[in-house]
């Protein structure tokens, strides 16, 4: 499942919706991403996200296509927001679901490595007196 | 078409979409002639290679063909998670 | 942070506990392992969970400490139940709690791999008709 | 000394722990002979080398000196996570 969203989410609630469907789930990777108070030695105040939302999903549907090819999955979440977001706010959630180890944490990773690389999203980070546009490394 | 700009560079372009219709632009190299001599100060930007092309929410390289209802983006890299 | 309870746990809680006592997070990454319906193409009823709990703690706080000298972290996390679990059932959460991505990956999947090895907890797995005490395959 | 037992040694000895107090343990290698023969059954566990000693919390493999407030637990391979 994929959301585009700007509301926050509740972790336990959106990874338990997916899990009480199949019982052979045996392993959950997540990955939670927060606004740091902090970036390049600098103080961030907050930080508007901006998206591509059609093209967003396009592209992460096929970041879990590929990643269930690769791996042996029971079922995949992509949450991101966008909008305006505060320090310590979550920025992203990418959960894992499969019945052993391996799958869920190298899927994870995987799709977080993408998510990074293609999903079109921009962060603009507001610093006590200017804001900036970043880009990912890798 | 529809042209869709993003991030600094929808700060640029001063603006977040467009409709353009001309029977002269017809791939995505006429496309980037039009925009440079409309926005000059993409100039600097399309030298440096850093800006990333997207025809109907795919990620284009190549020069494609272009059609009327299609919906091209121009956008700088790209940083979420 | 180490708890060894027999109560389930609620991952969006137990993260964002420790979560908001650092705005310097910006990643974590966490594993949470559930009871499955099938083991070795056997149908699982229930398990009951047995832990040596002193020892427990101390070979998870050397784990934890390990993982520190490893990578760069600014907390960590790890509850294991015990007693009897039913099918879907949390069993542990482990999760690392880092300024950056690779650090909490790493780190997750290095303490979940040394808590299989040398944690000293031990799955009695119940089958319809007899059961059987597991052992971690690494 | 407390010796403790768990999972399936622990349905073994029929006994989840137990104190000991003789002059003949002095370490862990007299401590097995005395388990051997307080326990016979455990003789083919202890050949297979898949039993894990720990003394007060942390894992043993060579022969260690034991004394009398010392905690040892015998257990099989573990299974938690």
């Amino acid at each position: 499942m994929i959301k585009i969203q700007k509301e926050d989410f509740n972790v336990e609630k959106e990874i338990s919706s997916i899990k009480k469907l199949y019982s052979s789930i045996g392993a959950v990777t997540s990955f939670t991403g927060y606004v740091r108070d902090n970036n390049n030695n600098t103080n961030v105040q907050s930080i508007n996200l901006e998206v591509y939302e059609e093209m967003a999903y396009q592209q992460l549907e096929k970041i879990i296509k590929k990643a269930n090819i690769k791996w042996s999955l029971i079922d995949t979440l992509i949450i991101h927001r966008y909008g305006n977001l505060k320090v310590s706010d979550k920025i992203v959630l990418v959960a894992s679901f499969s019945s052993h180890r391996k799958d869920s944490f190298e899927s994870c990773n995987f799709i977080m490595d993408y998510l990074k690389k293609d999903a079109p999203f921009w962060k603009n980070e507001f610093y006590d007196k200017k804001n900036e546009w970043l880009i990912n490394t890798i | 078409m529809k042209i869709k700009y993003f991030a600094w560079i929808r700060e640029l372009t001063k603006n977040d979409e467009e409709y353009i219709d001309s029977n002269e632009i017809q791939n995505l190299n006429n496309l980037k002639v039009f925009l440079l001599t409309k926005y000059p100060n993409l100039q600097k930007h399309f030298d440096q290679e850093i800006l990333r092309f997207a025809v109907n929410q795919e990620y284009v390289v190549e020069n494609v063909n272009l059609k009327k209802d299609d919906e091209i983006a121009l956008f700088p890299p790209v940083s979420g998670g």
